[in-house]
């Protein structure tokens, strides 16, 4: 097993170095070519360890594979947990990457074009696209095979520094460039609380390995600290909010949701692969690994909740004013993690995940829909120059609509099942913000429905919108693009109907989620349904469905039937598409409160502080003390060898006069 | 009657006598591998005083090791000495800085 | 007579440094009768020598503890780690300096003779068990390496480094001398195992006892290079063609090590606080001179020798504690520090080609344009040198600072923390050189045989694989001492 | 009482000689002198009882070390005018340095801690009856076989370096190769030839 997993683990990173040390020599087809093949074995390997631990041939493996080093006591590890939960997460990722890996063969097909023609950055950049998925594969099966806190963390921050490297991919243009700034400060502010979260968990739990961790914080529910003059709390309260404050940042809600929108400046595949997929669900699955130390706490999770509530509603409206068609997808990502995140908060573990899983399928979909059509487009990516697509690029838009259909969560594909889990889940809680948090998430239904048939429609149907040149040559992408949006069609619609029954209602994850019984409120929906076609029949007469109906039909009325209708009523309600364009000014509150007072508070001190104090008194100081004494140390190396000599007998008889008479 | 003392004396004498020929001489580099045999004589006189009033004979072997590698020493020492002459046309210490700082 | 109770020596114990002896003296008769004027035959034989080294070294001395030759000769764990990173070192310097040498007309069969003479002086050190045999193994080393120094004889240069080596290594020499007739007449022994049981019921004596303590920490010291013995170390540095310059700071560095942990570091162990406070001035000098004077330096191996102070600074701290933990730390700080400036100096042998000696610090702009590969290879070498988290530096800093912190003189860790910030500055603007400034002319050019560059290579990832999994070389350090 | 003054005498001699070895002028004059000091130095071993060591320093040092010295000053034919210049301007700062150590080192070795009683047992006794030489040998061959070679490993580094370091082929020089003297064959230096003889002419004439 040990074996196994670390081959899983160590091909994708195999991948990369040889991808990205040797690119040069052995080429684009060699790059492509070995990490897609190295992603392939890891994902048949996962496949291979789900199945067996779903067939009961292979029991959760939990075990240190290396032991990295010891201080005071504390063991620093390599080591691996997997269980359902991390073998799920384990396909989940490697499949996923697979699929972005072939699809951006086609996609950065002609990469040299998107280069000024002298840069030395543009050399090799082909190879270095596949040696940063490639490494970010490795990254990520790091964070979710991890069995202790320090390896989480390092993973942590190797997915978020791919990320960063990605997003910033085409480094000469300087949105690229501004939107990687953007991202690696804002997720600088979550990791933050992220390490204070593991120095409690150490601090108080004594352990940085998770069953050791979960076993402590067991036996002793109700261990207390105090913060802010004494004021006592509850550990496992500030070490889930401190935890939390990372997933923030990485799963980018509210508050620290801004980057995640600006990362598609970033090629499509990156978009498909890190920041709908995979990346931004860590914090997910960073919070349902934890559920032992979450379950303790009913302060977190209402915490967890809300945040969740408000992110999974508000998003959503802002997608609807959104012109660039990745900008849309990318808020209705930001929107599905909020819901996400509700199914958390809720202790609905198993639904958060399950829509983790059904959401990564059908939103590297929706991306790589988006994707071809940018390549179809000449990549332009603005929505109001697209239309009537759908004749030119039967494939995409198929394809394209079985995700959307997904996305609203249409009965029996598979996001209405997990949607539909979560919905129900958080309609049975009791814990508090329940209630406004059920409010978020049935508006959130019409809001997805609306902005998904929006993009659907402006792009696929109507007048062609677009010049003459772009439109003699729309034609539908290669094979290697629409390959992989067929394959994953596949799962988007059926894997809701094969695996929520256990997924969801049953006890699938076994021991991997702890949720405590007065908690659980996935066993009480359970009560209620004994099939999926169960839960299919209730649909059809729940309100969900007829609010995703509602959507649609807005969504015909305003962009098929009167496509001159939104102008109008833009100019109607100037002031709420103001506040949805400007995304509610988060942007500028980051900007000019949070990021100015930090910089009134930085220019302060750097005037103050750093030029005046430390500038000029230290470190110039220094520099300029340390410059003249070893200038003149230097002069004492004269090059004679009697001074030489001489320097020698003077030490002998300093020491001599200490030690000896000096002892004496 | 003879002390111990008086061998160890004549030894550290015969010593500072050894380090201060190597840092008063600025000339001649000769002398240098001259004042590194008095060095090592003044040790054999503290191994041979030592040897004899203990009345044991590891002192004197040791002495018969220090002899030799001397020799060796003066050997490697001189032969570098001449290599130096040839490139230089001197061997004058004072003027051996080409390397400093 | 005096040899009644004689046993004959146990010459299996002993077998790695009969092994080289034999191969040094067929390496000289092979070379007398080979034509090849690379001296093709004398570089393989002695490759093979040193491997066969290592597998003998492993296989016959590590976990044993004896003595054999009458005491003169200890077989243990200890030696045994030391000579296999000596050999490993020097196999490392063959094999950059090929052809450099050959570039130079200084391809001699004597090179490799008198190196794997200087090796055999090493091993003798480190597993000496008398006085008499650590000081002939210091003295093998010391003459070997005095006439490799002088080896380009042609260069005015090499030859004032050596007559400068020379002197004061036979000034240091003659102080350790002294110091051990000293500790002969306090103790009455030569055997280090007497010495020790000796050293631990002094009484009024132990003022004559430091007195000798002295001289012989002087001679020690001078071998390390530390600060204020140190002087012949930056001349030495540059004036020797590089290839023997990285044998004196790799190998002989690590033979340093074991002369001061046999003559001192064990063998006078039950004198720890008489000694402490002299490795502490030594270690407290050597950190403030090296970090200072290398800042203002602009030549690679006179940079390379000032930062040495700070290492060797370190390496002594970690002898404060007179613990084995703190031991175990020196051997990984040394053995690492070796193994990482090795590399360093065969980037520079790799740059350097006829009539060019790549050793000024701009000679290494735009390395990354002609070689990333061996820009990136600086860049971990420098990363570990200057001890950033996540490498072996690191890694081998924080056990020496966790040593002297366990043994009380926490200022002394601040000391070195600022020491080692400091030393980022010199070592970073190296990796600036490489990366982000462009080729002046023809710049940087990679030269070399593929060996050559594939063992570089590998030696500089080795660093990088080390700093990630440091915990197998760490057991075995600490293993040599338990 | 005898005993004592002799090796005072000596001993003063020994020292005077060491002074003169640093500071004459004459680089032949301080070998000299050496070999004076030298010559001291194997009187007062042998009045220790280190018979052997004392023959030693007169044959090996005296005999090839001093000898070596000499020829190598002789050789590099050195400016003796230049060579002393300077000497007592650095004189003053020195010297102070030099008795302070001297004074040091004399305040320990003279201090009386190394009395005869307090000095250790002897591990490896000197026996009355056996001879020095004797002595010496029998261990060197048995307890100490280990430093012994390694000393002859020293002397044979020093033989290498030593000739790598001086040993010069010029170009164009001629010297004889004894193995290619021996080699050679008949048919490499002697060729026979017919020449027709000048007597058949004069018998034609």
């Amino acid at each position: 097993m040990e074996n196994l997993l670390l081959i899983i683990v160590l091909a994708p990173l195999a991948g990369a170095i040889i991808a990205g040390f040797f690119g040069g020599t052995i080429g684009r087809a060699g790059a492509h070519w070995v990490t897609s093949l190295s992603v392939a074995l890891s994902c048949l390997l996962s496949f291979h360890v789900l199945l067996g631990l779903i067939s009961g041939d292979r029991q959760p493996f939990d075990g240190t594979v290396y032991n990295w080093m010891v201080a005071g006591g504390i063991q620093f590890q390599v080591g691996f947990l997997v269980d359902r939960l991390t073998a799920m997460m384990m396909v989940v990722v490697t499949f996923v990457s697979l699929m972005v890996h072939i699809y951006t063969i086609g996609y950065m097909a002609d990469e040299e074009h998107n280069w000024p023609k002298d840069s030395l950055a543009g050399v090799n950049a082909y190879q270095r696209f596949f040696s940063y998925i490639a490494l970010f594969t490795f990254a990520m099966l790091m964070l979710v095979m991890s069995n202790n806190f320090l390896q989480l963390f390092f993973a942590w921050e190797a997915v978020g520094l791919v990320s960063y490297l990605l997003i910033g991919f085409w480094m000469n243009r300087p949105t690229a460039v501004f939107a990687n700034l953007k991202a690696f400060l804002v997720n600088r502010v979550g990791d933050f609380g992220f390490l204070l979260g593991i120095g409690v968990v150490l601090l108080f739990y004594g352990s940085l390995n998770y069953s050791e961790v979960f076993a402590t914080a067991a036996a002793n529910p109700d261990l207390t600290m105090s913060i802010f003059g004494g004021a006592e709390w509850q550990v496992a309260t500030v070490a889930g909010i401190l935890l939390f404050i990372g997933a923030m940042g990485k799963s980018a809600q509210v508050p620290l949701h801004v980057w995640l929108p600006d990362s598609m400046e970033g090629p499509t595949p990156i978009s498909a692969l890190i920041h709908a997929a995979t990346m931004v669900t860590a914090g997910i699955f960073m919070v349902a690994r934890m559920s032992p130390i979450y379950e303790l706490s009913a302060v977190a999770l209402s915490f967890i909740l809300v945040i969740g509530a408000i992110t999974a509603l508000f998003m959503g409206l802002v997608g609807l004013v959104q012109n660039d068609i990745k900008r849309v997808v990318a808020y209705s990502t930001l929107s599905q993690l909020g819901y996400m995140v509700v199914a958390l908060g809720v202790s609905a573990y198993a639904a958060g995940v399950y829509h983790l899983m059904t959401h990564a399928f059908f939103k590297a979909l929706l991306f790589l829909g988006a994707g071809s059509v940018i390549i179809a487009m000449h990549h332009k990516q603005d929505m109001r120059e697209m239309g009537g697509l759908k004749k030119y690029m039967p494939v995409t838009y198929w394809t394209m609509l079985i995700g959307t259909l997904a996305l609203i969560g249409f009965p029996a594909f598979s996001g209405y099942f997990s949607k539909d889990g979560i919905i129900l889940a958080v309609a049975e809680s009791q814990r508090a913000g329940a209630t406004f948090a059920y409010l978020c998430v049935l508006a959130g239904v019409f809001v997805t429905a609306l902005y998904s048939f929006r993009l659907l429609f402006l792009v696929f149907h109507g007048e062609g919108r677009m010049d003459r040149h772009t439109r003699e040559h729309l034609h539908e992408s290669p094979l290697v693009v629409t390959i992989p949006l067929i394959l994953l069609a596949i799962p988007s619609v059926l894997i809701g109907l094969v695996t929520v029954m256990p997924m969801v209602l049953g006890d699938w994850f076994g021991d991997a989620i702890f949720v405590s019984q007065a908690n659980d409120v996935l066993a009480a929906v359970a009560a209620k349904y004994d099939s999926a076609w169960g839960l299919v029949a209730h649909g059809f007469v729940s309100l969900p469905l007829y609010l995703a109906a509602a959507g649609f039909l807005t969504a015909w009325y305003l962009y098929v039937i009167r496509p001159d209708l939104p102008d109008q009523l833009r100019q109607r309600f100037a002031l709420a598409y103001t506040i949805l364009e400007k995304k509610y000014w988060f942007d500028e509150l980051h900007l000019n409160v949070f990021a100015g007072i930090g910089r009134a508070l930085g220019r302060f001190f750097w005037k103050v502080t750093d030029v005046g104090l430390i500038d000029g008194l230290l470190v110039n100081g220094t520099a300029r003390t340390i410059g003249r004494v070893a200038a003149g140390l230097r002069r004492v190396q004269t090059g004679f060898l009697f001074h030489y000599a001489f320097v020698m007998i003077i030490g002998l008889l300093v020491m001599l006069t200490w030690f000896v008479f000096g002892a004496r | 009657m003879i002390e111990l003392s008086d061998y160890l004396v004549l030894g550290a004498i015969l010593f500072a006598l050894g380090m201060a020929g190597i840092f008063l001489n600025r000339k001649n580099a000769i002398v240098l591998l001259m004042s590194i045999e008095l060095i090592l004589l003044a040790v054999n006189f503290n191994f041979i005083g030592f040897s004899t009033f203990m009345g044991d004979l590891a002192g004197q072997v040791f002495v018969f090791f220090i002899l030799t590698v001397a020799a060796a020493e003066s050997a490697i020492g001189l032969a570098i000495m001449v290599t130096l002459f040839r490139n230089r046309g001197t061997i004058n210490v004072g003027d051996l800085d080409s390397m400093k700082g | 007579m005096t040899n009644e109770a004689f046993e004959t020596p146990n010459l299996l114990l002993a077998l790695p440094e009969i092994w080289l002896l034999a191969m040094a003296c067929v390496v000289l008769v092979v070379d007398l009768f080979s034509n090849d004027r690379d001296h093709g035959p004398a570089f393989w034989l002695t490759q093979v020598t040193l491997l066969g080294g290592i597998i003998i070294t492993v296989s016959t001395q590590w976990g044993v503890d004896a003595t054999t030759f009458s005491g003169t000769y200890v077989a243990d764990s200890l030696g045994a780690l030391l000579k296999i990173g000596i050999l490993v070192l020097a196999f490392l310097g063959f094999a950059y300096s090929r052809d450099y040498m050959r570039d130079r007309g200084i391809l001699k069969g004597e090179y490799y003779m008198l190196g794997l003479f200087a090796v055999l002086g090493m091993m003798v050190t480190v597993s000496a068990g008398n006085l008499l045999s650590l000081y002939l193994g210091v003295e093998l080393m010391s003459l070997s390496l005095y006439a490799l120094v002088a080896i380009d004889r042609d260069s005015s240069r090499a030859s004032e480094a050596a007559m400068k080596y020379f002197v004061l290594g036979a000034l240091a020499s003659g102080m350790l001398l002294y110091g051990m007739s000293m500790l002969y007449g306090v103790t009455g022994t030569l055997d280090l195992g007497e010495i020790t049981a000796a050293a631990a019921e002094l009484d009024d004596r132990r003022f004559l006892f430091l007195f000798g303590l002295v001289f012989m920490m002087v001679g020690v010291a001078f071998k390390f290079g530390a600060v204020p013995f140190h002087m012949w170390v930056p001349d030495v540095y540059h004036g020797a063609p590089t290839p023997v310059t990285l044998m004196i700071a790799t190998a002989s560095k690590v033979a340093a090590v074991g002369l001061f942990l046999r003559l001192i570091g064990e063998g006078l162990l039950p004198l720890l606080e008489s000694w402490q406070h002299m490795v502490v001035l030594l270690a407290v000098l050597s950190l403030l001179i090296g970090n200072t004077v290398a800042l203002v330096q602009t030549n690679i191996k006179r940079m390379l020798a000032y930062s040495t102070f700070n290492h060797v600074g370190f390496i002594l701290m970690g002898f404060v504690a007179g613990t084995p933990e703190g031991y175990a730390a020196s051997v990984f700080y040394a053995l690492t520090y070796a193994f990482t400036v090795a590399a360093t100096f065969g980037v520079v042998l790799l740059l350097a080609r006829k009539g060019f000696e790549a050793d000024h610090i701009t000679d290494l702009k735009g390395l990354n344009d002609r070689s990333p590969l061996f820009a990136f290879v600086v860049l971990i070498l420098m990363i570990s040198l200057t001890g950033i988290p996540g490498t072996v530096g690191f890694y081998a800093k924080w056990m020496v600072l966790k040593s002297v912190v366990e043994a009380g003189f926490v200022w002394l860790a601040v000391l070195a923390v600022i020491g080692a910030v400091v030393g980022a500055f010199y070592y970073l603007r190296l990796v600036r050189y490489c990366y982000f400034d462009k080729a002046e002319g023809e710049g940087p050019q990679p030269t070399g045989s593929g060996g050559f560059q594939a063992v570089l290579a590998a030696n500089g990832l080795l660093v990088l694989v080390a700093g990630i999994f440091p915990g197998t070389l760490v057991a075995v350090c600490l293993a040599a001492f338990l | 009482m005898i005993e004592q003054l002799i090796f005072y005498v000596f001993a003063l001699v020994l020292l005077f000689s060491a002074t003169m070895v640093i500071t004459v002028r004459n680089p032949v004059h301080a070998a000299l002198f050496l070999v004076l000091a030298f010559f001291n130095s194997a009187v007062l071993w042998v009045m220790a009882g280190a018979e052997f060591l004392g023959i030693v320093l007169v044959l090996v040092y005296v005999g090839a070390v001093m000898v070596l010295f000499l020829f190598v000053v002789m050789m590099l034919d050195l400016n003796l005018s230049q060579l002393r210049e300077g000497f007592m301007k650095h004189f003053y700062i020195g010297v102070p340095f030099a008795v302070v150590m001297a004074v040091q080192m004399l305040l320990v070795v003279g201090s009386g801690l190394f009395a005869p009683e307090t000095l250790p047992e002897a591990r490896m006794p000197i026996p009355e009856d056996v001879g020095n030489t004797a002595l010496l040998g029998s261990v060197l061959y048995t307890v100490y076989v280990y430093p012994f070679e390694l000393a002859a490993v020293i002397l044979l580094v020093a033989i290498i370096a030593a000739i790598m370091l001086t040993l010069r082929r010029r170009e164009g020089t001629r010297h004889q190769d004894p193995g290619k003297q021996v080699r050679v064959r008949k048919a490499d230096r002697l060729r026979v030839v017919n020449i027709p003889s000048a007597r058949r002419q004069s018998e034609q004439e």
